[in-house]
């Protein structure tokens, strides 16, 4: 086509400028500025000081952010395990059964993520609640004090992060399943597997692309979660997310806050970018034709 | 070689063309007259499909000019052409009916309405599928796709109709239908045809003339009768049709126009038809195609021009209309074809492990350059046993 | 075509937002920065009808929380309610608009006996609203033997159905009273044994929670919680078995201001809510509701005795003297931050 | 091969697990009662403190504003960037891309937390501006995304097509090229909607004064405690989300029949 013509270089501007400008602006600097700001001092009346200084920067060697951190990565990491160990049957499910079957799973995983998922969360609430139906069966089973509560524990951060993020998981599962051709299993099969060994051996590496993409679009996002534990979680659910929004929304300390969403930053998207650059060079080599 | 110097209505004048430096195109020179159907055949990447998209304007050459009707039309932008294309897929555009997908070129070029209306239903007409106009390319056959995408094109009154493998995605049978069909459109339009294929069966049966290319280059041009009688090197021999080759070596002449050539590992020297001066000493393909054998259970009476080799019958494959086979006679296999004429079911055909003999006429040799390195992929050359 | 249908929906339902934002444009708008249930709603609509204008309100939870959030970059608030300590932080920053006397009549009904609760006396650049303490809220069925100290929350009795205020100055405050200390220390042996005391009581509790102790405490998702006042009255109105005592070690005490920040867009008309909110009747009808006391002398008058008695709205001498309020540190504020951080952080 | 019963076994509970939160909430804002353990009998009580909610509404209204000229821009920034993605190559778009795809992975924490200090660096005054451009932030990504998912499909042929049938640069773009990629545009646009009416935390770092989204306005019922207000918005929510869902899937229904295979 005309991809080397100064005419074709026109057009690749024209089309490329409107949305690298736009995130350039609103994207790239913003995330530069908090790196930027990381390394200022806070001024006691909650503004942005002058000059550089490494201070905020190894505040975070304070015993207490170790702590965060590591209950972050857990539960996000725990999360996303879940959320695959659930969702890979589902996905296996829709992907075998009739267009219909599937049009009706497919609708039935989407449509929760159709009512604000504040409301979901604010539902579980309810179903937590200490005097509520489940607590009560709970207790009348014997399995938990009658004065106990359900919420404001790391189970319930847990809980409700799958109950978030399992549809994410469900759905680039589902789509590589989609993709995935069952004559494989059906061969494995022949050549003497067990259904089990054979779904194993055939099916779970036939999917590792869409499990690759389960695993980031769970683990990631989960780990800035901030209104889960802020709702649901108790005094030691705390996480990375719920120490930032405390620094800008209580303490003010915006150079604090800078340096943990810097951590945050620098733990995804560097990862990211680099699996990006390798992507991006083995699937989309060179030119078109 | 063998490229056509003369004048033409569309000429390609040196054209050549690299995509990440390797050379599709190179140097081509060629002229289509006006009126005929010029196929360019060759196996796939031999640069006959970016020849068919630079007269299309939709790559441009990286050398040389594109002339059409004496204009140069290098520089121009596809939709400036007065040239349109038949897709490989027929590229129809699935969200547009028949009709409008017809219709398009019209509208695109700004014409009244009812122009537009009378010239796509004479196009429908043509195509005999005025009842199907309101249909999506979706829900028409590949026959039915072919000829809309045909009669895409045509309805824009191209001065040459390109056509990029166009039966090539359909089956045998109907490939077979579809060439009888777009000869007698071409006949009753009457417009110079650029036809490109890998399937020398349809540029044969189609074509005025046929440009042979191979590494982007022309190997040869010349009508369907001149390439397959008189290749002018082994890659056409190879390409155009099925043969046996032999590496031969020029031994001497053998009166008026037949040379003496020795085949290593043949029994004998064999005798064959030369149009060419050579010398003792030269280095030859020998090529014979199969039809031309005579195979036997009986050695013949030798005549002058007669050469013959004993054989044993190695394998048989029945074809229906004849019957292959391969038979190993010295150092070489021999592809022979059998025809199952009644005039040879007096005798009892040969079977498998039979001693047979093999003839051939002197005329029915032809000897050719050796072909260049790059091409010995490409050639079924006889397996030396 | 449904997706030119889908887009024409999109059309219609454009301009339907757009005529309603229409239907309202016109009048002036009154940015309001408050405490959730703080303010008795039919008296906005009252306003809104007097001045002909529109009072948009948003919330918040904390003194820190409205100030990080006006610092950054939440200007065009006309009224906030910050509480003294964090009216002098805002008038020391620069943020706040001094009141125009002239556009405030209602001053003169201001209670002197409050000047002892404000660090702004003349009422130069705030004009007191209403006085809180905190104490605790429970529900009396579930906890029958309350007592009156803060040491409730060391009941592991009650482990999980407690809360304290995710709320830096109030919940260190309480330990430090609990413990008999100033709330307002800046002795670090004395914060380090708060911070100690708030260990052990976190233990116990469910949550930090500044609001939604009041839903929880309706509901019975709580038992006992550490909240203020008028807040806890509230809950009461629906839910009698909830009660609400003071603890004996004394507590803190709050006064919240209205101020008027410096890049008020309606700078008049905030003068008039302020002074609206002042007006006797307007000021008792709101205490009556909310269950705060307003320093409004005129307004006393009209009162319930009933409220004027109470012992959680206006408290005894004894209990007042053991009684503080919050003041602003300035650089030693972080003394507390990082008490706090230490609280968070601990397993 | 049979489907297994332990495949089938996790998908019933899953979607038990996805709706059981839905269901309470639904009979609870049909409870009279304010508080969700209790049942208060039946009542549209809520229903009506509903409707003449002010804040819910205004909220609403500004949410419904902010979604949509998200969507509207977004769709067209996405598009722009899918085809400048999908037709060049080279070091710009890799760096193109690499900036498309970042904020796809990056919390919402994050980018909230930027932004803020981005605005209150240039001093701009939060509000329904900020969160406007926050929203089309985030949602250029996805529109992008989506769009070039589907120009992965699209038939380069096509446009070489047009061009040849006489149609420039222009043309060719908007007969064959937009049309085709409409149901595309379409798709990453409603995606961009479900998500700029749905985000909270970017809004509410960003937000100002009178700027609350509905997202925000729940969150702050939640913890100022009205919760059965939200249960009834959310039960009508739910219902115009099936509504809507209900009738595309009749129309795509309808389309896909029309025109079968491609």
């Amino acid at each position: 086509m005309t991809t080397g013509s100064k005419a074709g270089r026109r057009v690749e501007w024209m089309l490329t400028l409107p949305s690298l400008l736009w995130l350039v602006v609103l994207f790239v600097i913003p995330t530069v500025l908090v790196l930027a700001i990381s390394f200022r001092p806070p001024t006691p009346s909650g503004g942005v000081g002058d000059g550089w200084t490494l201070q905020t920067v190894l505040a975070l060697r304070n015993p207490s952010y170790p702590v965060i951190v590591w209950r972050t990565l857990r539960l996000s990491a725990e999360t996303a395990l879940i959320c695959l160990f659930f969702g890979l049957p589902v996905a296996y499910l829709m992907a075998r059964s009739s267009d219909r079957a599937k049009r009706v799973l497919l609708l039935l995983v989407i449509v929760p993520f159709w009512t604000s998922f504040l409301i979901r969360i604010f539902a579980w609430k309810v179903l937590l609640h200490p005097e509520g139906v489940m607590k009560q069966a709970f207790a009348w089973a014997g399995l938990v004090a009658p004065d106990a509560s359900l919420m404001y524990n790391e189970g319930a951060v847990l809980l409700v992060l799958v109950y978030t993020y399992l549809p994410f998981a469900i759905l680039p599962l589902y789509a590589a399943a989609e993709r995935f051709d069952f004559g494989l299993v059906d061969a494995a099969m022949d050549l003497g597997c067990h259904k089990f060994r054979a779904l194993l051996n055939v099916f779970i590496p036939g999917i590792s692309r869409g499990l690759a993409t389960a695993l980031v679009v769970v683990f990631v996002p989960a780990l800035g979660s901030y209104v889960i534990p802020d709702i649901v979680g108790g005094p030691g659910g705390e996480m990375l997310g719920n120490k930032i929004a405390q620094r800008v929304f209580v303490d003010r300390n915006l150079p604090h806050a800078s340096a943990l969403s810097s951590l945050l930053t620098v733990a995804v998207v560097v990862p990211m970018l680099a699996g990006l650059a390798l992507r991006r060079h083995r699937v989309r080599p060179g030119g078109v034709k | 070689m063998g490229t056509d110097t003369g004048q033409g209505f569309l000429r390609f004048e040196g054209v050549s063309k690299a995509f990440d430096g390797v050379k599709a195109v190179d140097g081509v020179t060629l002229s289509v007259r006006k009126g005929e159907i010029f196929s360019l055949l060759g196996p796939s990447g031999c640069g006959k499909t970016t020849l068919l998209r630079i007269c299309a304007g939709l790559e441009t050459p990286d050398a040389g000019r594109v002339l059409l009707d004496g204009r140069d039309i290098t520089e121009l932008p596809p939709h400036e052409r007065p040239v349109n294309t038949v897709f490989q897929n027929y590229a129809l555009f699935p969200h547009l009916s028949l009709w409008e997908n017809i219709a398009f070129g019209l509208r695109v070029k700004g014409l009244p309405r009812q122009r537009i209306r009378d010239e796509v239903d004479a196009m429908l007409g043509l195509i005999q599928m005025t009842d199907q106009a309101h249909k999506k390319p979706a829900q028409i056959s590949g026959g039915q796709k072919q000829r809309v995408a045909i009669a895409r094109a045509l309805v824009n009154r191209p001065q040459v109709l390109l056509l990029d493998e166009p039966l090539a995605a359909l089956d045998l049978k109907l490939r077979q239908k579809m060439l009888v069909e777009l000869d007698d459109i071409h006949d009753e339009v009457g417009l110079t045809f650029l036809y490109v294929t890998h399937d020398q069966g349809e540029a044969m049966g189609l074509s005025d003339r046929i440009a042979v290319m191979n590494n982007g280059v022309v190997e040869q041009v010349g009508t369907p009768g001149e390439i397959y009688e008189t290749p002018g090197n082994s890659f056409t021999a190879a390409f155009i049709g099925d043969t046996n080759f032999f590496e031969g070596v020029v031994k001497g002449a053998a009166g008026d126009g037949y040379s003496v050539v020795g085949v290593d590992g043949f029994p004998c020297e064999v005798v064959c038809f030369n149009d060419r001066p050579r010398k003792a000493g030269d280095q030859v393909h020998l090529s014979i195609r199969p039809e031309r054998f005579v195979v036997s259970l009986q050695p013949a009476e030798a005549g002058p021009l007669h050469n013959q080799v004993e054989g044993i019958v190695e394998e048989m494959i029945y074809l229906g209309a004849q019957t292959r086979y391969r038979i190993l006679a010295g150092a070489h296999r021999l592809s022979v074809l059998r025809q199952h004429s009644r005039f040879l079911l007096d005798e009892k055909p040969p079977s498998w492990k039979d001693r047979v003999w093999v003839r051939w006429h002197a005329d029915d040799g032809y000897m050719l350059e050796r072909f260049r390195d790059s091409d010995r992929g490409l050639l079924p050359l006889s397996e030396q046993a | 075509m449904q997706i030119r249908r889908a887009l024409s929906l999109v059309g219609v339902l454009a301009a339907v937002a757009i005529m309603a934002g229409c239907s309202r444009a016109g009048k002036p708008v009154l940015h309001v920065f408050n405490w959730s249930d703080y303010i008795k709603e039919d008296l906005v609509k009252v306003f809104e009808e007097k001045y002909g204008c529109r009072v948009v309100m948003d919330f918040y939870d904390s003194n820190e929380t409205m100030y990080a959030k006006v610092k950054a970059g939440g200007g065009g608030y006309d009224v906030i309610f910050p509480s003294s300590y964090m009216v002098s932080i805002m008038h020391g920053e620069g943020m706040l608009m001094p009141i125009d006397r002239s556009k405030v009549p209602n001053l003169k009904y201001i209670d002197p006996d409050y000047t002892r609760f404000t660090m702004d006396p003349g009422s130069d650049h705030s004009v007191p609203y209403m006085i809180s303490n905190s104490g605790i809220g429970y529900l009396k069925s579930r906890v029958p033997e309350v007592k009156s100290s803060w040491g409730m929350f060391d009941d592991a009795s009650l482990a999980g159905r407690m809360t304290l205020m995710n709320d830096m100055r109030e919940t260190i405050g309480a330990a430090l009273k609990f413990l008999g200390y100033s709330l307002n220390t800046t002795n670090d042996f004395e914060l380090a044994e708060a911070r100690d005391v708030v260990i052990r009581w976190k233990k116990n509790i469910a949550k930090f929670e500044s609001e939604q102790y009041r839903n929880g405490l309706a509901s019975a998702e709580f038992l006992l919680c550490h909240g203020y006042n008028g807040d806890v009255m509230q809950v009461m109105e629906e839910n009698d078995d909830v009660g609400y005592v003071i603890p004996e070690e004394g507590t803190s005490l709050a006064s919240d201001d209205m101020v008027i920040p410096k890049d008020a867009r309606n700078p008049d008309l905030a003068h008039a809510f302020i002074n609206f909110l002042h007006e006797p009747e307007v000021a008792a009808e709101n205490t009556a509701y909310i269950f705060y006391l307003c320093p409004n002398t005129a307004s006393y008058k009209l009162l319930d005795a009933e409220v004027l008695e109470d012992p959680t709205v206006v408290l005894p001498e004894a209990l007042l003297a053991k009684c503080e309020v919050i003041r602003d540190l300035g650089e030693l504020n972080e003394k507390y931050t990082k008490v706090w951080d230490e609280i968070k952080a601990a397993q | 091969m049979r489907r297994g019963l332990f495949p089938r076994t996790v998908t019933a509970l899953c979607l038990a697990f996805f709706y059981l939160p839905i269901l309470v909430l639904v009979i609870n804002s049909l409870n009279g009662s304010r508080y969700g353990g209790r049942w208060g009998g039946l009542s549209l009580k809520w229903y009506r403190l509903l409707f003449s909610d002010e804040r819910i509404w205004l909220s609403a209204r500004n949410t419904l504003i902010v979604a949509l000229i998200a969507t509207v821009v977004s769709m067209v920034l996405g598009t722009a960037a899918a085809l400048a993605l999908h037709r060049h190559r080279g070091r710009l778009q890799d760096a193109h891309y690499a900036l498309v795809f970042t904020p796809l992975v990056v919390p919402d924490i994050l980018m909230g937390m930027s932004l803020l200090l981005f605005f209150v660096t240039i001093a701009a005054p939060l509000g329904i501006v900020t969160i406007t451009l926050a929203h089309i932030t985030f949602c250029v990504s996805y529109v992008a995304m989506v769009v070039l998912a589907r120009l992965q499909d699209f038939d380069d042929a096509l446009i070489e097509a047009a061009h040849d049938l006489g149609a420039g640069h222009w043309t060719t773009f908007r007969r064959v090229v937009l049309p085709l990629l409409m149901p595309g545009i379409a798709a990453g646009g409603l995606l961009a909607f479900t998500l700029s009416v749905d985000d909270f935390v970017i809004s509410f770092f960003v937000a100002g004064p009178g700027s609350s989204t509905l997202p925000i306005q729940v969150y702050s019922m939640i913890r100022h405690g009205n919760p059965p207000v939200i249960n009834a918005l959310s039960t009508l929510l739910l219902i115009l989300t099936v509504a809507v869902v209900w009738s595309c899937e009749k129309l795509m229904g309808r389309n896909y029949a029309d025109s079968s295979r491609t």
